[in-house]
């Protein structure tokens, strides 16, 4: 029951940090189907500071350098989707689509590159950082609380409030929805997409040391984030763009995610004897379902997709 | 301090002297100039393409002209975007409202100017401006309302009250009775004049040479991106300025010979149509029929059902009862496809979403509602390409259809005015025995509508149906032969044209008064 | 299988410059070059194409011969035989390669490239021949292959669990492939043995990860284990542990490591003492003695065989291709180092028989209840 | 003379200014420059080889010494690109109709299913299998088309998920043809060989590479067929305007509906297809324990777009893409990671992204020159 709880909580999180990097990118009119690979960097950010930080440091510290360079990574890779999709108006799906390529490529031959540098023999693209992830969780009887968690709700409640209760959010919002308006009102809609993506990467980021470093003290980065992005995706969508939905829609996903690994824990459900790739299936049979019955009214950002051009009415 | 002083020696609030502005492989604006007194209500004419809207985007700051100054009270100024124009008190109504369609009336008008504190809006202090703002000129909304709720009216009441939000005393209108209903015009009227004896100074685009009339001080007009002239309209007509605009005598009211209609085409009995955006019925139980040889106009305000009424006659939407029949056909439960087969062409009132495949050349467009005719297309499923083109040539030579590259031009690019004549030349072409037409001389210059109006009175004259939508009530009484008024959802009233005024009508539409209507 | 070809055709085709010069072992060494083509997986596996890669960079670099390593672009038969296409190409006169689903690859090259020395490892006679085989352990003439009998150090280890103390055992697998299925066949007829000399009631969890390496999914089932009273999971494929090893740490669990001794990884990242024993294989001892028997000339003593490395000696551990380590292993009064020189020596002696049956992915037992889960992932 | 230099411009210019011929040039660029970046980073790994690097992704199968080798090694490359070829018009397709079939990974999970079911399990002539693979990705297609048409799912997130329940379901089925010790399907050649495709003696082209069967100028066919489809046929008129402007291809009578969920139907079944191109030669073997969605209905998205998004140009961009992603797996790997050539590929899909604008900073080129030209002449 505790595991349940605790992975739901995991998978939640790192969905929820994902999904709403989507959900700012998508407010500001650009599609960001690039998460997968500004995970994968913000990972490989993370893991590498996790790797080189002293682990004898007081906790806290650890978990904010790791933050910080998550955030730096997710921030500085996401903006070759923002320079190609804002100022060069490119197709959006087609460059987050090789983003991801791009990042699962990139990230391994940099891990590699690494590796080799400092021992010739080790070309794995494994990064271990087994001291000073135990920084990152604190036991609480059973339960194994995780910093990133807090972090996943802090982000929660900020997205919250910066789409609904400030400026930034209502112009970002005023770009995804009709960027000539916008404009017209003197905002920078360029900026505001920049913005958007950049908050994404972020996210997203952040989202990849999370996701990596959930249940295990190493990564090998030729692995990716096994379509976590694309699940965040989901959640976003199925999250109707809003941070609070979104965040209901990453628990019931973390919850099946969670359930098809520790269902040999409760009894009735081992007796029930169902074999193990339904569980697999579950989460996404599930969500297609929700999905098929949630959809009729959904309404994603009316300008999302597609690329601003000053010049044009 | 020293700027009120040269402010006060100007007799202008605006100049705009020699502005060019070139787009690639057209000078929209060729050295034009206008000035703009204080407190003046001033006209700007021009067909469509004449560049108004280039201009006035000039002076918005959304566009920066290539030569030429804009002058502010008699000082040079700078406008390189609309925060700009916003400093100088410029503001403007644009012609495709610039409204975000799930914000709320209050978000919108804050948009750009928000007030913060401590990062946190401050939505009670603005819609307490908003409140007294729209008490001072009689603007009414509903500040939480979301814009893709309310009327069109209303969301042009916002787009002023965020002009005015602005504290702008300059204010830029363009083509805004496009959309609005007769009494929504008067109404708007009103409110120009109220704001410029305020003593703000208003830019107003108009194609309807009597709302000029009424409303403006004087009037410049343009001529293919050139400046003709300016004129004061208490020394002017209608006639004259339509010379102005297009360089020759137009025609404004059209005329027709009597006629007496024949057998009915159009049968409709007890339709009810739901509607999208409410949980109500848009249509209800509503009963008439069209004839051979007549025009038929379903006068009232936007959004008491005509539109649905339409989407339920040609199949665009599911009608949940009544029956339609077509030529004696009964065709309540066909396909689109099945109606516009049978004899059924329809005009639509979006010609930008409905009516043209805009990415499509024009020749594919032209053929939109008979490509799958043998003459179009072979048995084994391929387009006859030099079919259709020769078809296309044919149809912009008769109908006069003007684009920069004939049959292959791309319909995006083409002007609205037309686009519109695109559509009508397919679906007249067509032979229908039925013309459904939803407002379609909107957004057209006069010499544009002129033609149109023609058109229709042609089919009727062949002797054809012709159902016309419309929410103008001058073309409503200039061209129909039957008046069919429309309040919310419900026939209310039916008239001859010839035996009843705008004003009975008006009482019709706006539900003061009512009668049985019935097939 | 083939008789083996006689002496010179082996040798001298690596160069054409040796042919004149016929027999003479110490020319030929500084004639042949290794090449690795690796399975599926990268050299990084932490598993068999490591050790396999490890122990072939290790022999070449004291040796001074060129060593280069060929990873195929997919996972199939066709890219496998680019690779060992390209590295004859190349130069290369020995090509090593590990895993069992070389098989086809072999059959594919062997005969086009006499002259190349074929060094298998994983890859059985069924495997090569089919339904045909004669199981007479000789192949083609130009091949060797090194299939090891996994179920034997899998059965020490779950015999040892269960001596331990244990009555609540796990076995993680990597994917189902036929050495992890004999690692894990094995390990369960070792606690059955040795839950019906005890008669203590034994329980095992079972289950495959679907791939060589750990992450939060599967830590997730190892901690519903461990939580759920688990003490101690065989963690069998490549970089798997981590995950087992992860979810141990948290409750004072145990692992059992594979194919080589892991308690030095393993305890220096999650703690001491997590370790109990490795179900050893001795992959680089194999490598190790096969291209030192090319490079002394006595390649001929392996051409065209198929040998099943398992239990040499009952009485010197240190000759036999599997077992437990002697030094890491956390012997205790109930199973002391000596119980476990005796259980080496019956085997050897074959008074204790174990079945290697590799299509056993699902296996049962009598004495152990055993909780089959499947793929985890 | 200066009539007769003027002509020449002029001609060279309306050369320039075709469509087709832009994306030819942009295609070529993004090449150049995705191989210049990925030199960079050999460079920055290791700068001595990098030269030789390079060149041994861009020889691919030429890196072999001996012609005949060579001509096997051109055989694989192509065998992979023909199911490459097949995803990328299969997201083609669907892109012409507004749709972003992302689902195509799993529509080719399921022909492979389908397929080696067939062929394995119920011992099925190639024939019968490959309608079995295009049936079976084409219901996957149906089943987002259905959604996406009278529920509102969004296409993308439907074919994403069905990726996941394909694999998994496959895998599934799968195991019941799986060799016994191993978790691969067992040989298709070996258990029906009927059920591989014929070759027809294109084998003999290839130095008897056994792999290269019709699928590869069927592929090329259907390529063909797909741009005749698109750009003669009344199907290609509705398709495209259904994917441009919804509602007025609603308004002319068109089946939108319809026409969505044929369209994935199609779209499906040339990525079912497409695995049946590969499965049905015995190149590759099924594993039932793979926990990823095969990344060729991805890179078909690469193909596509580098293409110029169009099924000719796709031919081409398949190969090439093949090329490389072969090419990498001659690198020297105790030098250079494989992945650098899949670097390559996704930087020179990135740059394809910069194509829109490149044409259009040609075009408003030609079009400032043509200005100036003529503004000489007055
Ligand atoms: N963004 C643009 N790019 C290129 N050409 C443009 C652009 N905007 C306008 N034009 C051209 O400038 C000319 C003037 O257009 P403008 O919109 O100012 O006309 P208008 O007088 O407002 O017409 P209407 O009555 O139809 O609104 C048109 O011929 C049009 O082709
Ligand atoms: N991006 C553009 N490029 C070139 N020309 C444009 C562009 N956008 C608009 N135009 C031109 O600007 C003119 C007016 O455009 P506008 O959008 O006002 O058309 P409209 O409102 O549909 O027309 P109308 O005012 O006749 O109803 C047209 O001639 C059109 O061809
Ligand atoms: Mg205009
Ligand atoms: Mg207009």
């Amino acid at each position: 029951m505790v595991l349940l709880l605790q992975y739901t909580l995991l998978f939640a999180s790192v969905l929820i940090l994902v999904a709403l990097g989507g959900c700012f990118s998508e407010h500001s009119g650009v599609i960001n189907l690039g998460l997968e690979g500004i995970m994968v960097m913000g990972a490989l950010g993370g893991a590498l500071t996790l790797k080189y930080i002293n682990s004898s440091l007081p906790s806290l510290l650890i978990v904010l350098a790791v933050l910080v360079v998550s955030i730096v990574c997710g921030v500085v890779y996401s903006m070759l989707l923002a320079f190609a999709c804002i100022n060069f108006k490119a197709d959006q799906t087609l460059v987050g689509t090789a983003l991801n390529l791009l990042a699962a490529a990139a990230a391994t031959v940099i891990a590699k590159t690494i590796n080799i540098a400092e021992d010739p023999n080790n070309v794995s693209s494994t990064v271990q950082y087994v001291a000073a992830k135990k920084a990152l969780v604190v036991n609480i009887g059973k339960f194994q609380f995780n910093w990133f968690m807090l972090v996943a709700f802090i982000a929660l409640v900020c997205a919250y409030v910066v789409l609904y209760k400030t400026r930034f959010g209502l112009r970002l919002m005023a770009c995804g929805e009709h960027p000539q308006a916008a404009d017209s009102v003197g905002i920078n809609v360029y900026k505001m997409r920049w913005a958007g993506v950049l908050i994404s990467g972020m996210l997203a980021g952040v989202g990849g040391i999370v996701y990596i470093t959930a249940g295990v003290s190493e990564w090998k980065f030729e692995n990716g984030v096994a379509g976590f992005g694309f699940l965040a995706l989901a959640v976003m969508i199925f999250g109707q763009w809003k941070p609070i939905n979104i965040g209901l829609a990453a628990l019931l996903f973390g919850f099946f995610r969670a359930l098809s690994n520790v269902y040999s824990g409760f009894d009735f459900l081992a007796a029930l004897n169902i074999p193990g790739s339904v569980y697999n299936m579950m989460p996404y049979i599930i969500s297609l379902i929700v999905l098929a019955f949630t959809s009729a009214n959904s309404r994603a950002p009316k300008a999302e997709g597609i690329p601003y051009d000053k010049g044009s009415r | 301090m020293e700027e009120t002083k040269v402010a006060d020696n100007s007799e202008y609030a605006i100049e705009m002297l020699g502005i060019t502005k070139r787009f690639p492989g057209i000078i929209a604006n060729d050295n034009v100039t206008i000035q703009l007194k204080k407190g003046e209500i001033h006209a700007l004419l021009g067909e469509n393409g004449a560049g108004k809207s280039t201009l006035m985007s000039v002076l918005f700051g959304l566009y920066q002209a290539e030569e030429g100054v804009i002058k502010k009270d008699g000082k040079e100024v700078q406008i390189n975007n609309p925060n700009d124009a916003n400093d100088l008190g410029i503001g403007m109504v644009h012609q495709h409202f610039k409204l975000v369609q799930c914000f709320s009336v209050l978000d919108n008008i804050i948009l750009g100017v928000e007030t913060v504190k401590n990062g946190l809006l401050q939505k009670d202090v603005a819609r307490k401006k908003i409140t007294e703002l729209s008490e001072k000129y009689g603007l009414k909304v509903d500040p939480d309302a979301k814009i893709e709720d309310i009327t069109v009216g209303m969301q042009q009441r916002t787009e002023i009250l965020k002009m005015l939000y602005r504290d702008n005393e300059i204010l830029i209108f363009d083509e805004p009775t496009a959309v609005l209903t007769p009494a929504e015009i008067d109404e708007l009227m009103q409110i120009m004049k109220n704001l410029a004896k305020e003593g703000k100074s208003i830019l107003f685009i108009s194609h309807k040479l009597a709302e000029i009339m009424s409303v403006a001080d004087r009037c410049s007009v343009l001529r293919r991106g050139k400046y003709i002239g300016t004129v004061n309209i208490s020394e002017t007509n209608q006639e004259e300025l339509s010379r102005m605009m297009i360089g020759r005598d137009v025609q404004l009211v059209a005329t027709k010979e009597d006629k007496t209609p024949g057998n009915v085409i159009l049968h409709v009995e007890n339709m009810t149509v739901p509607s999208k955006l409410h949980h109500n019925n848009a249509v209800k139980n509503v009963s008439f029929d069209v004839r051979e040889g007549e025009i038929v106009c379903i006068a009232g305000i936007d959004g008491n059902g005509q539109t649905e009424l339409v989407y339920g006659l040609s199949g665009l939407e599911n009608i949940t009862s009544g029956k339609i029949e077509l030529s004696g056909k009964d065709i309540t439960h066909a396909s689109i496809r099945e109606r516009s087969t049978s004899g059924m062409s329809h005009i639509p009132e979006d010609r930008h979403k409905h009516g043209l495949v805009l990415d499509y050349s024009l020749a594919y467009n032209l053929v939109l509602q008979r490509y799958f005719e043998p003459e179009f297309s072979s048995k084994a499923g391929f387009l006859k390409k030099g079919e259709i083109k020769k078809y296309a040539d044919k149809l912009i030579e008769q109908y006069d259809i003007r684009s920069s590259q004939g049959a292959d031009t791309i319909s995006r690019s083409m002007s609205g005015g037309n686009q519109q004549k695109a559509i009508i030349a397919r679906e007249i072409d067509k032979d229908p025995n039925l013309l459904i037409a939803v407002q379609p001389t909107r957004g057209l210059d006069v010499g544009a509508i002129e033609y149109i109006h023609r058109q229709l009175i042609a089919r009727r004259d062949e002797g054809h149906a012709v159902l016309l939508v419309s929410l103008e009530l001058e073309e409503v009484m200039s061209i129909s032969d039957r008046i069919l008024v429309m309040y919310e959802g419900e026939l209310v009233g039916e008239f001859d044209p010839k035996t009843t005024t705008p004003e009975e009508l008006g009482l019709y539409m706006a539900g003061a008064k009512r009668k049985e209507v019935g097939a | 299988g083939s008789k083996a070809p006689a002496n010179d055709g082996a040798t001298a085709g690596a160069s054409s410059e040796a042919k004149a010069d016929g027999d003479d072992a110490t020319e030929a060494t500084a004639d042949f070059k290794v090449a690795m083509v690796t399975d599926y997986g990268d050299i990084t596996d932490q598993s068999f194409n490591q050790s396999t890669y490890e122990a072939c960079q290790t022999f070449c670099n004291e040796n001074k011969i060129d060593f280069t390593y060929y990873k195929p672009e997919g996972d199939s038969t066709a890219e496998r035989v680019a690779m060992i296409d390209k590295a004859v190409a190349d130069g290369y006169n020995v090509v090593v390669m590990p895993g069992y689903a070389f098989a086809e690859a072999i059959t594919e090259t062997a005969e086009t490239y006499p002259e190349v020395k074929f060094v298998a490892l994983d890859v059985s006679e069924f495997d090569l021949e089919g339904e045909t085989s004669d199981f007479n352990n000789e192949t083609y003439p130009n091949v060797f292959s090194a299939v090891y009998q996994e179920e034997l150090p899998g059965y020490m280890a779950g015999y040892a669990a269960v001596k331990m103390g244990f009555t609540k055992l796990g076995f993680l697998g990597g994917m189902a492939v036929p050495a992890v299925i004999r690692y894990g066949y094995g390990f369960v007829q070792g606690a059955d043995a040795a839950a019906k000399e005890t008669g203590a009631s034994v329980e095992l969890n079972y289950a495959y990860g679907n791939q060589f390496y750990g992450d939060a999914d599967i830590t997730a089932a190892m901690d519903t284990w461990y939580q759920g009273g688990t003490e101690v999971v065989f963690a069998c494929g490549g970089g798997i542990f981590t995950s087992a090893a992860e979810a141990a740490a948290k409750v004072d669990g145990k692992v059992i490591g594979v194919d080589v001794d892991q308690a030095a990884t393993i305890d220096g990242q999650y703690g001491k003492g997590i370790t109990v024993t490795s179900a050893m294989k001795g992959l680089k001892a194999t490598v190790n003695t096969l291209l030192s028997a090319i490079r002394d000339g006595q390649w001929d003593d392996y051409a065209g065989k198929i040998s099943n490395l398992g239990i040499v000696s009952g009485e010197d551990t240190s000759l036999n291709y599997v077992g437990l380590p002697e030094d890491t292993t956390v012997w205790n009064d109930t199973f002391t180092k000596d119980d476990y020189l005796k259980l080496v020596a019956d085997l050897a002696s074959g008074a204790i028989k174990v079945s290697n049956d590799s299509e056993a992915e699902k296996p049962s037992a009598d004495n152990v209840k055993i909780n089959f889960q499947g793929n985890i992932k | 003379m200066s009539a007769q230099v003027n002509k020449t411009m002029a001609e060279k210019e309306s050369i320039l200014a075709k469509p087709a011929v832009q994306s030819i040039i942009a295609s070529l660029l993004c090449i150049v420059v995705g191989l210049f970046i990925g030199y960079i980073a050999l460079l920055l790994i290791n700068a001595e080889g990098a030269t030789e690097a390079i060149i041994t992704i861009i020889k691919n199968y030429f890196t072999y010494p001996s012609k005949a080798a060579a001509l096997k090694y051109c055989g694989n490359t192509l065998v992979k690109a023909a199911p490459l070829l097949m995803c990328a018009l299969s997201i083609q397709f669907c892109y012409q109709a507004g749709l972003f079939n992302i689902g195509a990974a799993g529509q080719y999970v399921a022909g492979a299913g389908a397929s080696l079911f067939c062929a394995l399990k119920l011992g099925m002539p190639w024939y019968l299998c490959l309608v079995a693979a295009l049936i079976a990705g084409g219901l996957f297609g149906v089943a987002v088309g259905f959604l996406k048409a009278y529920l509102n799912v969004n296409e993308v997130i439907s074919g994403i998920m069905l990726n996941w329940i394909g694999l998994y379901t496959v895998n599934m089925i799968l195991s019941s043809v799986k060799e016994s010790a191993s978790p691969y399907t067992v040989s298709l050649e070996k258990t029906n060989a009927a059920a591989v495709l014929p070759s027809l003696g294109l084998q003999k082209l290839f130095s008897n590479n056994k792999y290269v069967t019709i699928a590869i100028p069927l592929a090329v066919i259907i390529a063909i067929l797909i741009k005749v489809v698109l750009s003669m046929t009344v199907f290609g008129y509705e398709i495209k305007a259904t994917g441009i402007a919804k509602d007025a291809a609603k308004y002319s009578g068109m089946k939108e509906k319809r026409n969505i969920i044929l369209t994935l139907f199609i779209g499906g079944a040339l990525a079912g297809i497409g695995a049946a191109f590969l499965f049905l030669t015995g190149y590759e073997q099924w594993s039932v324990t793979q926990s990823s969605v095969p990344g060729m209905g991805f890179n078909g998205i690469a193909a596509t777009f580098l293409g110029g998004l169009d099924p000719i140009g796709t031919i081409f961009a398949s190969y090439f893409i093949q090329h490389i992603t072969s090419g990498g797996s001659y690198l020297d790997k105790n030098v250079y990671p494989s992945q650098i050539s899949d670097f390559i590929s996704a930087i020179i899909i990135y740059l394809c992204g910069f194509v829109l604008f490149f044409k259009f900073f040609l075009n408003s080129r030609i079009k400032n020159k043509k200005n100036n030209a003529e503004g000489g002449n007055k």
